[in-house]
């Protein structure tokens, strides 16, 4: 059992409209094994049940509970408290999105981004009757490591190109996008491409790679982005 | 709803973050650079005369100074922009853009080296007159 | 559509556009709620899990107006926990039978299942497969480019008597990732109408008829009325009711107890599923592979304690068998540090086995419990895992008022929530997912076949959400000494020892009277959080109130069913006993108490036999 | 005002690395010729003339000019992108780096082509 302090960012739309947030301290003690969820959870059911956060199933699928810890985006049911390496630790919400209270966000403008660019497998052709579409492994292959993305909002909040532009589709959409341009099955390129192929889209990326740095699922947006740029140039040369 | 909450941290820096942030930086510094490069050239055609007295005023000591810094400039621009480049269509540089943004800086700070160690000695040896 | 012909014109009807006549408005008015908060939709769902997902794209494939309603983002919903797969007898790797599939979920039930839904369930699992895939869900795939497959616990060849056979259905390993976002998907596509972050607090039921429900805008705060002609429930189980449990913490019972308090009963509650192998103290799944490599399982004294109970098969014995061993290591007080704890020992199996046969449960391992099992044990528990009860369905989905014939017109379950029953007294691997996905497909086709004879609305009674105003304001202004958070781990602490792997009388008693203590100090609570705005205090003290309510029948049923069968296993009652409880339990709750009733259990093919693996 | 819809990017895109790529190759004969670098000598007219006079060399600074003026204004133009959002702002920011690249170009040109030693 260890002493941490934990500095966890508050907002009540009720109490501290007009204001921009605050930082409250919580004093406490630390399990092996804890995650920082653990601790939030400590806090709410022991400490200050007013603390809003989302959670829900707690190890790393749902994407529920993304936030800002010690600076960098995760999700906080796989981050160790243990592993930060502080004894501080400073809890914020996901950056770039509104604040609805304490560390819960506005995801709305995230998913909007996702419909968007057709999140869903495009096919004109008939698929056959009571049997599967094949697919070769060596093509399923392909979907590795774009389609495993748990949307908790951690690569696209942590995008210094999305703070400057809300309107940058952000890696999310552009890797979901991705995962369908290179799925064998797919027919859509043609009704998604244009909304990729915007200046919000696959051209605002700069290759920071802060949402790499991000993914809790260790995902690489970037390398969707930049498939998705040599398949339009492919396209068009 | 809250906008933008403004107790917030920094967010941590990376080496994308860091590498993305220094070449604007430089990028916006070149484009000044460039504008003033041209400008100066331009002096060119007003004969040896005209071109000799704005070239000794962009060659005083500060000058002389800052065109090392100009070096490190261009070199960390060419390199890390050499390293988006394979990154965006090499088949690992996703993967290894840390490692190739290591090699670049190594190249660009030998090269810094071999180039603006010789542009400080003429610089103090203008400077000493 | 003559199922449906005694239904035919029974309705006054109402203008569907009443919102902008006098006339139509007075119909809805609704006391305690602003008359924009009232929202029609021919269905609503209420769940966004695989069940619920898959019943609102065949609602809204036949054209019809379908809101879901979900306490979280659709995503987030715990089917997407699953890893392993989803069963179906494809053979498409090798010869499989959906007779064999059949056999293997009615022994796996302890033979309480009801053999013509599980029939129905296994034949229809290819045709569901087949249409995930035509969905888009990315499965893994054989050589030839089918649909991978995969062995599971309790998955055998030539009716229990041959091999493994490999009939899990896969995604890697995240097969319930996968199923449930490509069905979100393809909810985006057809452009179904999702509320999310809605709290349904009650459902409008009068005289046998389901209208819809009430529900608390968790974002802005407020309660909405859903005005429906067809209302399904696809809430989940109640894993939360225990300490350790694999569930996600929203799986609160929310549904099964509305059902509870509308005046319905639930069936066979007091089967809960229990897995060996969870994290300690967080209860994470650690998946079977580990033992499946090698793992031991190891005591306070260092012993591989198993050799006392399953000497043959050891560490790969069935998982109700290892549980049972491991809590009976824990009464004789050999649990690690006298905890309830075990080791799952992987060390033996050296570093490099452990990197390329078990990366996730290493990673898992790492990331919950701060544990590497290349330098040392991970500390595992037996956790709760599936609810095999829940609110009494025909084979339909339909929701059965007396729990045997009589439907709730208006009103469906399915998934974890609803008891078909096809689970029985234990649910076999991966048929979680399938039980979700067709039951939630019939859901959806017999909602579409009811909505298009229903074609109006009948006036919502005034004050069907007094109830649930009533509720939230209680809670919102409720100053007691009690902290709901306090209440919860008491019960989840107590569940979890007296009615959890073993139960017998005196615990259960005990447990009964700890639930009633509970259920008063409810009263008197208090939360800390008083705003609007998300108050996620207030959802908790509400799931509170559901757990509190759902978990007194869990115990009572324990209680009333004296034999042990497939999850419930009382250590005060020798065997299975075909004679007196071959049937399912029907609980009601009453002024004072449970009351219970039965209802046979359909045997169509199998006759009951000794259940042996 | 609105500034004309382009493809979205993808010439920007495209045009910036190439630039880019050829920016680095005329930089390094750029420094090593023009600027004597090993030997950091100072920059006169004398040294300076004789070769702005030949056709190559007006070729390779003409290009040199283009290639730094787009890559350098378009790098503006990105960053402008990224933190204006207004649709007029932008427009008129468009407008005034294309006519500052064309001021540019022309004095570049008008220095580099009639020039004689």
């Amino acid at each position: 059992m260890a002493e941490y302090i934990f500095r966890v960012f508050r907002y009540d739309p009720e109490k501290d409209e007009g204001t921009r947030g605050r930082v409250q301290e919580y004093k406490i003690g630390v399990e092996r094994g804890w995650t920082v969820l653990d601790a939030l959870n400590y806090i709410k059911w022991h400490v200050d049940g007013s603390l809003a956060y989302r959670r829900a199933c707690r190890h790393g699928i749902c994407g529920s509970c993304g936030m800002t810890i010690n600076g960098k985006n995760t999700i906080a049911c796989e981050q160790q408290v243990a592993d930060l390496g502080t004894q501080v630790v400073t809890v914020e919400p996901l950056r770039g999105f509104r604040v609805i209270k304490d560390l819960i966000v506005d995801m709305e403008p995230f998913y909007d981004k996702l419909y968007a660019i057709k999140p869903y497998l495009i096919a004109y052709s008939d698929p056959p009757t009571d049997k599967e579409r094949l697919q070769s492994p060596e093509d399923r292959k392909l979907l590795d490591g774009k389609y495993e993305c748990i949307l908790c909002g951690c690569c696209t909040s942590s995008c210094p190109t999305y703070w400057a532009d809300k309107e940058f589709l952000g890696p999310n959409a552009l890797m979901k996008a991705a995962r369908f341009a290179v799925d064998s099955r797919d027919e859509g390129w043609e009704e998604r491409v244009n909304a990729i192929d915007d200046k919000h889209g696959v051209w605002r990326c700069h290759t920071i790679f802060n949402c790499v740095e991000a993914c809790p699922k260790e995902l690489n947006a970037t390398r969707a982005i930049v498939e998705l740029r040599r398949l339009m140039l492919k396209g068009r040369l | 709803m809250l906008e933008k909450p403004s107790v917030i941290k920094r967010y941590r820096l990376h080496v994308g973050t860091i590498a993305w942030i220094l070449h604007r930086a430089t990028g916006l510094l070149l484009v000044l650079y460039l504008m003033l490069h041209i400008w100066v050239i331009h002096h060119v055609s007003q004969g040896p005369a005209g071109f000799n007295k704005v070239m000794k005023a962009v060659q005083s000591p500060l000058f002389l100074f800052l065109e090392i810094g100009l070096l490190g400039c261009v070199l960390y621009h060419a390199f890390n922009g050499l390293r988006i480049i394979i990154v965006e269509f090499s088949r690992e540089g996703v993967e290894a853009h840390k490692q190739i943004f290591a090699a670049m800086m190594a190249v660009a700070v030998f090269l810094f080296l071999v180039g603006g160690v010789p542009m400080f000695i003429h610089f103090l040896h203008v400077l000493a007159g | 559509m003559g199922k449906f012909e005694g239904y035919r014109g029974t309705f006054r009807c109402v203008d569907n556009r009443w919102l902008g006549t006098d006339e139509a408005k007075e119909l809805h008015e609704v006391e305690g709620v602003e008359l924009h908060n009232v929202h029609e939709h021919d269905a609503v769902i209420v769940g966004a899990g695989l069940a619920g997902m898959y019943a609102a794209l065949e609602v809204k494939k036949a054209g019809f107006d379908v809101a879901v309603l979900t306490k979280v983002f659709p995503t987030r919903s715990h089917s997407g926990a699953a890893q392993g797969g989803i069963a179906a007898a494809l053979a498409n790797l090798e010869e499989d039978h959906i007779e064999w599939h059949f056999y293997d979920t009615v022994k796996g039930s302890d033979f309480l299942g009801d053999q013509d839904a599980i029939e129905l369930m296994v034949r229809e699992a290819p045709l569901v497969i087949f249409e995930y895939e035509h969905m888009g869900v990315p499965f893994s795939r054989t050589p030839e480019g089918k649909i991978m497959q995969r062995y599971f616990g309790g998955h055998v060849k030539d009716f229990g008597r041959g091999k493994p056979v490999l009939r899990a259905c896969m995604a890697a390993d995240r097969t319930g990732h996968v199923l449930l976002h490509t069905l979100w998907e393809q909810c985006v596509k057809l452009g179904v109408r999702f509320y999310s972050e809605y709290y349904v607090l009650s459902l409008i039921i009068t005289d046998g008829h389901c209208q819809g429900v009430v529900a608390w805008d968790l974002i802005n705060g407020g309660i909405h009325v859903f005005h429906a002609k067809a209302t399904c429930f696809a809430t989940g189980g109640y894993g939360r009711a225990y300490k350790i449990t694999t569930n996600s913490h929203a799986n609160t019972a929310d549904g099964v107890a509305m059902v509870l308090e509308a005046g319905l009963p639930l069936e066979d509650m007091e089967f809960v599923q229990f897995h060996p192998t969870g994290i300690a103290k967080q209860g994470i799944l650690i998946s079977e592979a580990a033992r499946g490599e090698g793992g031991y399982l190891i005591n306070d004294k260092g012993e591989r304690f198993m050799e006392r109970y399953a000497p043959d098969k050891m560490e790969l014995a069935p998982r109700d068998i290892i549980s049972r061993s491991m809590w009976t290591e824990f009464l004789e007080g050999r649990g690690i540090g006298g905890e309830r704890v075990i080791h799952l020992d992987l060390r033996h199996l050296g570093a490099d086995k452990i990197k390329e046969r078990l990366p996730q449960i290493r990673e898992l391992a790492m990331k919950f419990a701060g544990v590497d099992p290349i330098d040392e044990p991970i500390p595992i528990q037996p956790t709760a895992h599936y609810s095999m009860g829940g609110i009494p369905t025909d084979i339909n989905c339909r929701v059965l008022g007396d729990g045997k014939e009589q439907w709730v017109r208006g009103f469906w379950a399915a998934g974890e929530c609803a008891c078909v029953s096809v689970h029985g007294a234990n649910r076999l691997g991966t048929n979680s997912l399938l039980d979700a996905s067709v039951h939630g497909k019939r859901a959806g086709r017999d909602i579409v076949e009811y909505l298009s004879v229903v074609e109006c609305f009948e006036p919502l009674p005034v004050d069907c959400a007094r109830k649930a105003v009533d509720r939230v304001n209680w809670i919102l202004k409720a100053d007691g000494p009690e902290r709901p958070s306090e209440l919860r781990e008491i019960l989840q602490d107590n569940m979890y020892e007296l009615c959890g792997v073993f139960r017998n009388e005196e615990d259960l008693t005990k447990m009964y009277d700890i639930i009633k203590d509970l259920q008063k100090r409810y009263q008197n609570i208090h939360i800390e959080d008083k705003s609007k705005v998300f108050n996620t205090h207030l959802m908790e003290a509400l799931e509170l109130g559901h757990l509190l309510e759902v978990a007194e029948v869990i115990v009572a049923g324990a209680l009333n069913r004296t034999e042990c069968r497939g999850a419930h296993w009382r250590t005060d009652c020798p065997g299975r006993d075909d004679e007196n409880w071959l049937k399912h339990t029907l609980a009601w709750k009453t002024e004072e108490g449970v009351e219970f009733d039965y209802k046979p259990v359909v045997i169509t093919r199998f006759i009951p036999e000794v259940r042996k693996y | 005002m609105k500034f004309p819809r382009t493809s979205g990017g993808f010439y920007a895109w495209l045009f910036q690395r190439l630039t880019g790529i050829l920016l680095v190759i005329l930089l390094i004969i750029h420094f090593a010729i023009t600027h004597n670098l090993p030997k950091g000598g100072e920059v006169t007219y004398a040294l300076v003339a004789p070769r702005l006079a030949t056709a190559t060399w007006k070729v390779f600074d003409l290009t040199f000019l283009v290639c730094a003026l787009f890559h350098g204004l378009n790098g503006v133009w990105m960053v402008v992108q990224d933190y204006v959002h207004s649709e007029t702002a932008q427009a008129w920011i468009f407008y005034a780096l294309c006519t500052l690249g064309l001021v540019l170009l022309v004095l570049g040109a008008i220095t580099v082509i009639p020039f004689k030693a």
